[in-house]
């Protein structure tokens, strides 16, 4: 697919849609279908476009796969973050009330809105890692001698 | 749907069989839409039709791409036996289900109502999937980016990423992670 | 009267059992991993299916409605089925690493062919 | 802010994080994989010390103030997930942390010699992940959440069990994957299907009102389901085929572990929803134990027993006595009686230190000789002393020699047996005993009575890192053996609660 120049055009006039397209289902899962899951697969699938008509060196070079793994990690240890964050502003485990003083009485949905902006975002980041990690590793199998 | 399946049992290609779950992931996704299901449905989409045939692909041109005819057939009776019964079970549990979309059903009576009617006060968030999914039940979808993670470290520890040979290039890269 | 309330659920279960049939009988492994994922896939669409109320609405809280007028379907099974997706496909993904492991190790990918192996290995 | 308040989110959330820390050490770029990898085990090895201490204060709490309730974000259940300690979980969790702990210190050696050093962090990092999970899976009220922890602990296995230097471990890691997740996938199907008819997924909660429901054929099919899914992780006889490679082949501290961990967390999740969930006046439970699961686990018993006897490799005899334990637990269940699940949760506890010891003695002899095929262990008695007196010791325990903890679990099975009036039951019991000594007598036979053989050069004993914790499970196995009041305290308390009706 490489060599095939329409597909390469067509490629890198669709990666940014694909890549904001992926930012706004992350950030507007809120209010519409989506969320850090989908946003983090569709991210990803970006990426994997990219490579196959790129080529698997030059996305790495973008993407070093160290910094991608550690992706995974981060996006975990925000979400779990938060839970802690909760636990030691005096909540409960991942209770985002706690994350906001709530002036307006126990029912303040500003926290909780913080908090699932947040663990969403946690989510996202994993997904799209992990997904890219698992696409480095079958395609870093493919080019071995 | 039905055609899809069947035929992914019988045919012997395995190209064409992974693009025919590809194709049953899709019309998968499409009845999820008309059963109101648009979340699901959409993340059915891209992960059913996109990441698992990228992965399916990656490791047919890793391994080969037909499957052997089985020598004993005998095989074929024991696993056809087990899916009758359990199948046949199935159908037995459903002769007391509730009617299908009936609105007085068990599960739109005790819990799910609270999500429907609260979480515009006590979460905020019009998405009732989003809030139930991050807020209500958040602790499974930490368990669940945590079982995402597992596939990660599970897929890194069984192939890999780093190649010696592109070890040796990546001498700069380090100061990025 | 039975058969037209639950016929929705009956077409499911002949779908999961075509999966889950793929999975106990084929040999190629790469198969059993689609089978795998059209079981899954079905017992998904089952789930979704009882969240489902006729002349429901998708639940996404419908700006200005504050009388209850509109019908949500049942948003608790989509939040399952999300979950179960994703610990579907970080199934999959695993599974396919250990069959490009096998592949690397015994040079097939056929479950009898590698249970031959073992067994003149043991002997 | 009061941590003790939060222990029970404590006990799975700190090994939770752990993980992602352990796996962020990799630093692929300079090759001094080992310091990481000490570092890796460091955290590891803290994480598990720190959790038994948390499980043993949960586990006071509960037996003196009754069960523990935790609501995760806040939300009272049934809307949100809630953890629910009782007697039953606190002893499991005190049970997994326990072996976790002396499995992750035993491990460092043998992981060393058996993982590439590239790997290490990664690889405790999946083993973390399944520590996790399995205390997740022990301390949830929550049906699904129990399932989403259910696959954190069982990827991660397959994972563990596919690092195994012979190629077989990746084929029977395959095994397991397929196998683990159509159990998995059964078990959902079950939690849908009683989710279905009630709209809850709160044990306690579907424990209240399943009763209104349970004579519907829906309910039926969902017990069906749940029952086979867990069996299939429990590896009960005749879904057992994945384990005997599984545990064999894995890393020696893998074996170890998960042999004495995950399917006694399937096992609770059996009685947890037969007897918590379902309820003990179910229906379906005179059927389903006393004509289905009791010949199971008689055929369980004294087939794999069987098998065991001529099994050429020593961790392949543990194997397949593991399938023979399950078969003791199951039988029980089976029994359906206070003392049965007495019984049943005495050996569940008992039999996970049985095997830790065990395992680990193995490890000992696989980190010196590379082997734990009979005929390489031949004239072992007098190279490593002390691990294969630690084999005899263990050995002894699994045969059920009083003063053993064995002696015990067998001891209560039997009387559950009698009271019941089910004399064939004790006679299986005594026959297993006799071949159970049969394959323990042939290792030790191997060990100190044959040669060593001419191709194997002397070996010198296990170091300390190793047999030190071997030696503290066989320490546990002769205190509990005498001491009884913790296990049997809490197993007959956990009984009572669960067949008295509520969890």
């Amino acid at each position: 697919m490489k060599r095939n120049p329409i597909v390469r055009e067509i490629g890198d006039f669709m990666l940014p849609a694909i890549l904001m397209f992926a930012l706004y289902v992350q950030f507007h899962g809120d209010y519409s279908p989506g969320g850090g899951f989908q946003a983090g697969v569709i991210f990803a699938a970006g990426i994997i476009v990219y490579s196959l008509i790129h080529g698997l060196e030059r996305t790495q070079r973008i993407l070093p796969p160290a910094a991608v793994r550690a992706g995974a990690s981060i996006g975990l240890l925000v979400y779990a973050g938060v839970g802690f964050a909760c636990l030691f502003l005096g909540g409960r485990f991942l209770d985002y009330n706690a994350l906001l003083p709530h002036p307006e009485g126990p029912n303040n949905p500003h926290g909780q809105e913080l908090g699932i902006f947040l663990v969403e975002l946690g989510v996202g980041i994993t997904v799209a890692a992990v997904m890219i990690t698992i696409f480095y590793a079958f395609a870093g199998r493919r080019d071995d001698p | 749907m039905a055609a899809t399946a069947i035929a992914v049992v019988r045919l012997r290609g395995l190209l064409a069989v992974i693009m025919l779950s590809g194709i049953y992931s899709l019309i998968s996704a499409a009845l999820l839409t008309t059963l109101d299901a648009v979340d699901v449905a959409m993340t059915e989409a891209a992960v059913g039709a996109g990441i698992t045939t990228v992965l399916l692909l990656g490791t047919l041109t890793l391994t080969g791409a037909d499957e052997a005819r089985p020598s004993r057939p005998h095989r074929r009776l024991l696993p056809l036996a087990v899916v009758m019964v359990t199948g046949a079970f199935l159908v037995y549990g459903t002769l007391d289900m509730p009617d299908f979309g009936a609105a007085d059903a068990p599960i739109h009576r005790h819990v799910a109502p609270r999500y429907i009617h609260e979480t515009a006060t006590e979460v905020g968030v019009p998405n009732i999937v989003t809030a139930v999914l991050a807020g209500y039940r958040g602790y499974d979808t930490m368990g669940e980016t945590t079982v995402v993670f597992t596939a990660a470290l599970g897929v890194l520890l069984l192939l890999g990423v780093e190649r010696p040979r592109r070890r040796r290039k990546r001498g700069d890269e380090g100061k990025d992670s | 009267m039975i058969v037209e309330n639950l016929f929705n659920y009956w077409i499911v279960i002949v779908l999961m059992m075509t999966g889950f049939y793929t999975v106990v009988s084929r040999g190629n492994l790469i198969k059993k991993i689609v089978g795998l994922n059209i079981f899954q896939t079905s017992v998904f669409v089952l789930f979704i299916s009882m969240g489902k109320i006729i002349g429901g609405t998708a639940p996404i809280l419908v700006q200005g409605d504050t009388h209850g007028d509109v019908v949500y379907s049942n948003p608790l099974p989509s939040v399952l089925i999300l979950t179960a997706i994703v610990v579907g496909v970080a199934t999959t993904a695993l599974g396919l690493a250990l069959v490009v492991r096998i592949r690397e190790l015994y040079g097939s990918v056929e479950e009898e062919e590698i249970h031959g192996m073992d067994e003149e290995e043991a002997l | 802010m009061n941590l003790v308040q939060h222990l029970p989110v404590l006990q799975v959330a700190v090994p939770l994080v752990s993980a992602p820390i352990c796996a962020l050490l990799r630093s692929s770029e300079r090759p001094a994989g080992m310091l990481q990898g000490r570092l890796a085990w460091a955290i590891a090895c803290g994480v598990s010390w720190a959790m038994l201490v948390v499980a043993w204060l949960l586990f006071e709490a509960v037996r003196d103030g009754g069960p523990i309730v935790y609501e995760l974000g806040g939300w009272a259940p049934p809307w949100g997930i809630e953890y629910r300690v009782d007697t039953l979980n606190a002893l499991v969790l005190l049970v997994v942390s326990g072996i976790g702990a002396v499995t992750s210190t035993f491990a460092r050696r043998t992981v060393e010699a058996e993982i590439h050093p590239d790997s290490l962090s990664l690889f405790y990092g999946a083993w973390m992940l399944c520590f996790t999970g399995l205390l997740g899976i022990a301390i949830t009220g929550d049906a699904f959440n129990l399932f989403v922890f259910l696959e954190i602990s069982s990827l991660s296995s397959y994972v563990l069990i596919a690092m195994g230097n012979d190629r077989r471990a990746v084929a029977a890691a395959y095994q397991y994957l397929i196998m683990g997740t159509i159990g998995a996938t059964f078990i959902l199907i079950g939690i849908g299907l009683v989710y279905m008819m009630t709209g809850t997924l709160n044990m306690y909660d579907l424990a209240q009102r399943l009763p209104a429901v349970d004579h519907t054929r829906t309910v039926h099919a969902a017990f069906a389901f749940m029952i086979v899914g867990v069996s299939l992780k429990l590896a009960a006889f005749p879904l057992h085929l994945w384990l005997p490679n599984a545990y064999a082949y894995a890393p020696t501290a893998v074996s170890a572990f998960l042999a004495a961990t995950a399917t006694k967390v399937a096992l609770y999740a059996m009685l947890r929803f037969a007897f918590s969930v379902f309820g003990p006046d179910y229906a379906l439970h005179q059927l389903a134990f006393q004509h289905i699961l009791l010949p199971l686990s008689v055929a369980a018993i004294l087939v794999a027993s069987l098998v065991a006897i001529f099994q050429a490799n020593a961790k392949r005899i543990l194997a397949y006595s593991s399938v023979a334990q399950i078969g003791y637990m199951t039988l029980g269940i089976s029994l359906a009686s206070v003392g049965g699940v007495t019984a049943t949760i005495v050996h569940l506890f008992n039999h996970a230190i049985i095997k830790g010891s065990l395992f680990l003695a193995l490890g000992c002899v696989m980190y010196r000789v590379g082997s734990v095929r009979l005929d390489r262990m031949a004239g072992l008695g007098r190279e490593m002393p002390w691990t294969m007196a630690a084999f005899v010791v263990g050995g002894l325990s699994l045969v059920g020699i009083p003063l053993t903890a064995g002696f015990i679990s067998k001891w209560y099975l039997v009387l559950a047996a009698v009271e019941r009036g089910w004399w064939p039951v004790v006679a299986v019991i005594v026959v297993a005993s006799l071949m159970a000594a049969i394959y323990v007598w042939r290792v030790i036979e191997t060990a100190y009575l044959k040669p060593r053989p001419g191709d194997r050069d002397p070996v010198a004993e296990a170091p300390a890192a190793m047999l030190v914790p071997t030696w503290i499970l066989l320490a546990a196995n002769l205190y509990f053996g005498i001491d009884t009041s913790i296990p049997v305290g809490a197993a007959a308390h956990a009984a009572r609660q669960l067949l008295g009706g509520g969890p």
